[in-house]
C-alpha cells in the first residue's frame, strides 16, 4: 500500500468528525464550484426526481413489477456523496438504487426500460429496479438483500488497496441495514484490514414500517463505528453543501489513512417503502408534509442557489420542464423496447457460456431448457 | 362451510393456536404494527398484545436463534421470515440449532418452533427475492418442511405444524395469498405427512406442491378437455415427512409420472421424488418419469420471461403429452 | 414483565461498570461465602482441571475422537460466574464447555462418557466434547458454530422474561467469536428488547492461533456494548473473588433491569485450541509458562485460601488426590460404558419419532435405514 | 512422476496459479501464520507474503463478501472455509452475490472466485461441523460445484478452478489429505465437468463423488474378489458441470446402477443423477438404481457409530448385490 498514515487510532474524543457551519460553508468540496456546476447538481437532483415520479405512474399503470423502492425525497445525499467523487472511486447500494445509479452517469433510458423488464435496460431487464448496475461508471449494483452489499463494498476497497490505487468505495446501506450481522462483520474487518471503504447509512428514519428507535438500540447508528476503533459523523442530509462538505472530508481522511469510516446522513422517503406500501400504519400524513415543506433537499438547494442568484425561476423551469420531457421520453423508449427474447433467459448466468470461444469446462450445466 | 382467502387462513390458525396456548407467539419483521409485509398477521397484534406478537429488527440470524432459544425453554414461537430468500442470511440457525440440537442433546431437548413465510417467484422481483428452499431444508433431518396449496390445507397444516414438538418450516406463497377456498369454523388439523389427491385420474400421475399444485390442476383439466387425457394430480402438501404410499399407489395404477415444482431443477425436491419412484416402482413405470421445473437459471426479473421461466401450463401439459 | 427499571439507558460515562479492589473484596457474594464454600469452589476448579488433564491423556491413547477443546487455565471464569448464579438463572456457551457442564453439576462420568462416544454421556455419545448438555442443571449446551449460540443465550433470556421469572441467562462467547455477524444481532435484539442476558467474553488471548489484535478492531472488546446503547465490564478473569464480584454486580443490574451486559474477563488457555492444535506459530512456550506461573486461577485461590487459613496444604493434597481419583474412576467409567447401539443413530431427531404414542404425522420421515 | 499428498497437491496448485497470475490470493481463518487449520496452506505466507495470504477474523459472510465485491472489481480471490460446514453462516453471500451477480447485471459482472475447504463427516466433530453441501450449492445456477477425491484430480481441478471466470465452489475432505498419489511435475489443469472412471467394469455401474469414490473402489475391488462381480466405477469430480454422457455410456453398458454419497439422502447429489439416468437411459436399465448414503440422521459424534452413518464398503457391497 501507498497511501500514507496520518495518525493511529482516534482517542475516544476523536472518534467523531464534525464540522461547523463555517466549515462546511468553506469546505474545498463547496468553495470551488462554479455557477454552473451548482446548477449542474440542482439539475440531476431533479432529473432523479422526476424520473422517479414517471416511474411511479408507470408502476400504477402495471408497467413495472415486482418491488420498486423510490428515492423520492433523499436525492441530496446519492447526488452530494458521488458529486465528490474522484475517477478512482467506486459506489455500491441497496435495493433503493435509482438515485445512486442516475448520479453516477447512468441514463434515463437504460435505468427506466430496466424497471420494465426490457431487453435494453441497463441489466437487460434481468435485475429489475432492485438490482441496476454499471460498473463502468463506477456502480457496483443496487442489491435486494439488505446488508448484504456491505461486505461487498469492503470487498471493493479491498481491491482498490489491493491494485495500488488511492480510490475509495462508498457503500450505501438504510438505517435497518445496521441490524444485518452482514454489517457488523464487514465493519470490523474493514478496520481491521484498513479498507478505504466508507459507509454510508441513509437514514431515512424507517426500514419499512420499522422507526428507528424500534429497530436499533444505541444512537446515533454510526457512533456504533466506535467499537470498532473507526471514525464516524453524523450530519443532515437534506442540504446539498453539508452531504458534499462531509463527505469530502470523509474521503480526504479514508483516502490519506487507508481507514474506513461511516458517515451517517439524515434524510426522509416521501413515500411508501416500495411501490406496494400503503403506508399508513406507521407514520402520519402530517408527518411527511411538514418533512416536505421544511426540509425538502431539492427546494432547499433551489432557495440557496436563487438566494445566490445563480438560479433564476427562468432557468428553474426550464429544468424542471427538461427533466420531465426527459423522464417522459424515458417511459417511451421503454415502452418501446422490445422485451428479452426467452432464450435471454439461459444467458449471463455462466461468463463461460456466454463466452464458448473461452470454455473450458465440459459436460451440463442447466439441467433443463427452454424446450423441455 | 366458509369462504376465506389463503391469507385469512394461516392468520386463523395462527390466532386460534395462540388462543389455545399461552406459550405460543409471533415474531418477525413488520408482523405486529405493520400487519405483516403480506398481511397475513392482520389483527393480530391488536387481539394478543405487543407481547405475543413482536416486531423485529431486519436480523434474521438473530431473532431465529432466539425464536430457537425459546423454543428450547418451552415456548412456542412462530417466527415469520418476510419471505423465505431472506432465511439465507439464518441459514446456519436453522440448520445446525433448529434442526440439529435434539440430536446433539441426545434428546434431552426438542425445539417446537415453526418457520414460515412466502417462498415462490412469479412477482417479478428477481434473483435474490425468489428462492424456494424446500429442498435444502427437508434435506435436513431434524427438520419438517410444508408447503400449502390450499386455503384448507394451509390453516389445517399450520395448526398441526404450530401443535408439533419438532421445528417445522411452512413455505407459503404470495400468489396464492388472495386464492379462496372453503374452511371449515371447526378447530380441525391435517397430520404432517399426508399427501391429497387433489384431482383423481388414471392415465398418469401429475406429482406437485404449493403453487405447482394449482398450475397443474389447470394444465389436467385441459389435457381433459383437449385431449380427453385424466391426470391423477397429488398435492404433497407436506416435503418432509413425505407420504410415499400415495404417490406410489397411484403411480402403480397410472404407470406414468410427471413431477412439476417451481423449484430450480437440479437436486429439487423432485428428483429425490423420481428415485423414490423408480426405486420402489420400477416395474410399474411405463415411461421415464418426466419433470418441469423453474427453468435452470437465477430468477429473471422482466415480466413476461418469468412466466416462462416458470411451470405453466403449456409446458406442463407437453411434458405429460411425451410420457403418454 | 415484573422487572423493575431502575434507570434509563446510560449516559456516555455510566456504560462502564467498574469494582474497585475494595468493591471486589466487599462484594455481597464474596462476603458471604463460609470456609466450606470457598473449599467447595476450590475443589470445584481443582476438579475441571485434572478431568480434562484425564481427558488429554485419554485423547492421546485414541480413546476420544475428533475435537476436545480443554478449558485448562480458565476454570475461573465457569465457576467464578457460574457459582453466583440463583436457581432461575440459565447459562450457554460455546464448544469449549467442559468448565461450565462441571461447574453447573454435571458429572465427570456422563461427561468423560461422551468424550469416549459411549452411550451412557450427557448426549449418549452423539454430541461430544462440543455438545455437552444439561437442561435439567440449566446448561442449554455446548455449540459448535462460533457465534451461533449467542442469539440462543438472547432466546433463553426472552424466554425467562416472557415466562415472568427473574432468571438470568449467561451466555459464554470466545474473543474470537465477537466477530461472527450472529453475535452482532443478538446484542442488538437483546438491548432493544431488554433481554436479561450476560454476554460473557472469555477473553482467551487467542482464536485458534490468532490474537485478538489481528482479529477485532477496536479494544476492549466488551466496549463495543456502547454501540447498542449497553453496559459492559472487563475485569482479570484468572482471580475468582474478582469474576465473582463482576457476575453478581451485573446479574443485580440485570435482574433489576432486564437490561443485558457484556462482561469480558481475561483468560489464558494452557494448551492448544484444541487437542490437534500443535500450538507452534503463534505464541511462545515461554509466554505459557509465564502466565502459569504468574496467574494460575487454580494457584491464585489457592494461596489466598492458604492466608486466610481456610486451606491447609494437606486439605489441598487431599482435594487434588480425590479430584485425580475422581477423574481416572471416569475414565474407567466411560472406558467400560457400551457404545450407543447402532439403532441409536436413529434415535433423537424428531421428538415425534422418540414418543411414538403421540405421534401425529404421517409418511416417511427418514429416507434410507441402517439396513439399506 | 511425483508422488505427492493430496493436500500438497491443493498446495501446489494454488501457490503456481498465485506465481502465474498477481490477481490470485487467498483468504481464510488461520490460513496464513498457521498455515491452514489442515496445512493445505503451509509456507505459502512464507513464499507470497501477507498480501496475498490473508488471516481473517472468524467472519465468513464478511470475508466471502468480500472476496466476491474484490472478484467483481478483477482480482481472483480463493476463499478458504475451515470447513464447508461454515459456509453457512455465508450462505447468502454465496447464493446470491457469488451466483446471481453476473445475471442481475445482466453479464455486466464476473465473479472470479473459488471458494474452498474440506466437507466431510467421518471424523467424530458431530452434527454441526459435518456438512456435505455440494448438492445445495450445485442447485444453485450461477455456481460450479467439484468435488476432488485424488491428489491428481485435485491439482488438475483447483488450478481450473482458479482459472475459471465463474464461482466455483471446492469441496475437499479432511480424510484424504494424506492420501497419496501420482502426480505430474509439469502444468496441467482437468477441465471441470468431465468425470473419470475410476475402475472399469462391465457389471455394474457405480458412481461417487469424493471420499465415496475412495471407498466405493474398495467395494468394487471385494465385489471383484468375492463374487467376481465387474463394477465400473464412475468419479463425478465435478458435480456441476455434470459428465452424464461418461455416466449414460456406463449404464447402457451395464444395465445396472448404484449410486454412492456421503451427502444426506434426501436431495442429494445422486437424486438427481438418477433422475437423470432414468430420464435418459430408460430402456437401458435392468433394474432400479440404487443409493448408498449417509444414514439419514444428524452425523453422529460416537466414533464406531459415524463409521456405520457414512457409506461403507459393506454397505456398498450390500447394495450392489441386492441390485446384480
Ligand atoms: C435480509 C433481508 N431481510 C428482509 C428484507 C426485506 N426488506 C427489504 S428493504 C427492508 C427495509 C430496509 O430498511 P432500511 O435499511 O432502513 O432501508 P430503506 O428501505 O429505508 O432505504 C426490508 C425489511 C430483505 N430484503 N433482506
Ligand atoms: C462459524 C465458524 N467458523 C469457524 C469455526 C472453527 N473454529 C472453531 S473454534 C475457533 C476459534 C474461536 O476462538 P474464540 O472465539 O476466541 O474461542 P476460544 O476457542 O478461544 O475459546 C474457530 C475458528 C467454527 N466452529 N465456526
Ligand atoms: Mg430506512
Ligand atoms: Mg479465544
Amino acid at each position: 500500500m501507498t497511501r500514507k498514515k496520518t495518525d493511529s487510532s482516534p482517542e475516544t474524543s476523536e472518534y467523531q468528525l464534525c464540522l461547523t457551519e463555517k466549515q462546511v460553508v468553506e469546505a474545498k468540496v463547496n468553495k470551488k464550484l462554479t455557477s454552473e456546476e451548482k446548477i449542474d447538481l440542482y439539475r440531476l437532483m431533479m432529473r432523479i426526481r422526476r424520473f422517479e415520479e414517471r416511474a411511479v405512474q408507470s408502476y400504477q399503470r402495471g408497467k413495472i413489477g415486482g418491488f420498486c423502492h423510490t428515492y423520492i425525497g433523499q436525492e441530496s445525499v446519492a447526488v452530494g456523496t458521488l458529486s465528490v467523487l474522484k475517477k478512482e472511486d467506486q459506489a455500491i447500494s441497496a435495493y433503493r438504487d435509482h438515485g445512486q445509479g442516475l448520479a453516477l452517469g447512468m441514463n434515463m433510458n437504460e435505468c427506466m426500460a430496466e424497471l420494465y423488464g426490457k431487453w435494453t435496460g441497463c441489466s437487460k431487464g434481468k435485475g429489475g429496479s432492485m438490482h441496476y448496475f454499471a460498473p463502468e461508471k463506477r456502480f457496483w449494483g443496487g442489491h435486494g438483500i439488505v446488508g448484504a452489499q456491505t461486505p461487498l463494498g469492503a470487498g471493493i476497497a479491498f481491491a482498490l488497496k489491493y491494485q495500488g490505487t488511492q480510490g475509495v468505495c462508498l457503500c450505501y446501506l438504510g438505517d435497518g441495514a445496521v441490524n444485518q450481522g452482514a454489517y457488523h462483520e464487514a465493519l470490523n474487518l474493514a478496520a481491521l484490514w484498513e479498507l478505504p471503504v466508507i459507509f454510508i447509512i441513509e437514514n431515512n428514519q424507517y426500514s419499512m414500517g420499522t422507526s428507528q428507535e424500534r429497530s436499533s438500540a444505541g444512537n446515533p447508528l454510526a457512533k456504533r463505528a466506535e467499537g470498532y476503533g473507526m471514525r464516524w459523523a453524523k450530519a443532515p442530509g437534506n442540504d446539498l453543501a453539508t452531504v458534499r462538505a462531509y463527505t469530502g472530508a470523509a474521503l480526504d481522511y479514508v483516502r490519506e489513512t487507508s481507514r474506513p469510516m461511516i458517515l451517517e446522513f439524515d434524510t426522509y422517503r416521501y413515500r411508501g417503502h416500495s411501490m406496494s406500501d400503503p403506508d399508513q400504519t406507521y407514520r402520519s400524513k402530517e408527518e411527511i408534509a411538514e418533512y416536505k415543506k421544511s426540509s425538502d433537499p431539492i427546494d432547499h438547494y433551489a432557495s440557496i442557489l436563487e438566494k445566490e442568484k445563480v438560479l433564476t425561476a427562468e432557468l428553474k423551469d426550464t429544468i424542471d420542464k427538461e427533466a420531465k420531457a426527459e423522464a417522459s421520453d424515458a417511459a417511451d423508449y421503454a415502452e418501446e423496447s422490445p422485451f428479452p427474447p426467452p432464450e435471454d433467459i439461459m444467458k449471463d448466468i455462466y461468463w463461460e457460456t456466454d463466452n464458448p470461444d473461452h470454455k473450458t469446462s465440459e459436460g451440463t450445466l442447466f439441467f433443463n431448457s427452454l424446450n423441455d | 362451510m366458509a369462504v376465506i382467502t389463503y391469507r385469512e387462513a394461516l392468520n386463523q390458525a395462527m390466532s386460534e393456536e395462540m388462543d389455545r396456548d399461552e406459550r405460543v407467539f409471533i415474531m418477525g419483521e413488520e408482523v405486529a404494527q405493520y400487519h405483516g409485509a403480506y398481511k397475513v398477521t392482520q389483527g393480530m397484534l391488536e387481539r394478543f398484545g405487543p407481547k405475543r406478537v413482536i416486531d423485529t429488527p431486519i436480523s434474521e440470524t438473530g431473532f431465529s436463534g432466539i425464536g430457537i432459544g425459546a423454543a428450547m425453554m418451552g415456548l412456542r414461537p412462530i417466527v415469520e421470515f418476510m419471505t423465505w430468500s431472506f432465511s439465507y442470511v439464518a441459514f446456519d440457525q436453522i440448520i445446525n440449532n433448529a434442526a440439529n440440537m435434539r440430536y446433539m442433546s441426545g434428546g434431552l431437548i426438542n425445539v417446537p418452533i415453526v418457520f414460515r413465510g412466502a417462498a415462490n417467484g412469479g412477482v417479478n422481483v428477481g434473483a435474490t427475492h425468489s428462492h424456494t428452499p424446500e429442498n435444502f431444508y427437508a434435506n435436513a433431518p431434524g427438520l419438517k418442511v410444508i408447503c400449502p396449496a390450499t386455503a384448507y390445507d394451509a390453516k389445517g397444516l399450520m395448526k398441526a405444524a404450530i401443535r408439533d414438538n419438532d421445528p417445522v418450516c411452512v413455505l407459503e406463497n404470495t400468489i396464492l395469498y388472495n386464492d379462496k377456498g372453503e374452511v371449515p369454523e371447526e378447530d380441525y388439523t391435517i397430520p404432517l405427512g399426508k399427501a391429497d389427491i387433489k384431482r383423481p385420474g388414471k392415465d398418469i400421475t401429475i406429482v406437485a406442491h404449493g403453487r405447482a399444485v394449482i398450475t397443474a390442476l389447470q394444465a389436467a383439466e385441459e389435457l381433459k378437455a383437449e385431449h380427453g387425457i385424466e391426470a391423477e394430480l397429488i398435492d404433497l402438501r407436506s416435503i418432509r415427512p413425505l407420504d410415499e404410499e400415495t404417490i406410489l399407489e397411484s403411480v402403480k395404477k397410472t404407470n406414468r409420472v410427471l413431477l412439476v415444482e417451481e423449484n430450480k431443477p437440479f437436486c429439487g425436491v423432485d428428483a429425490q421424488i423420481a428415485f423414490i419412484i423408480q426405486d420402489k416402482a420400477f416395474d410399474h413405470l411405463d415411461a421415464p418419469i418426466g419433470r418441469v421445473s423453474a427453468i435452470d437459471a437465477p430468477q429473471i426479473y422482466s415480466m413476461p420471461l418469468e412466466k416462462i421461466q416458470l411451470p405453466n401450463t403449456d409446458r406442463i401439459k407437453r411434458a405429460a403429452l411425451k410420457i403418454l
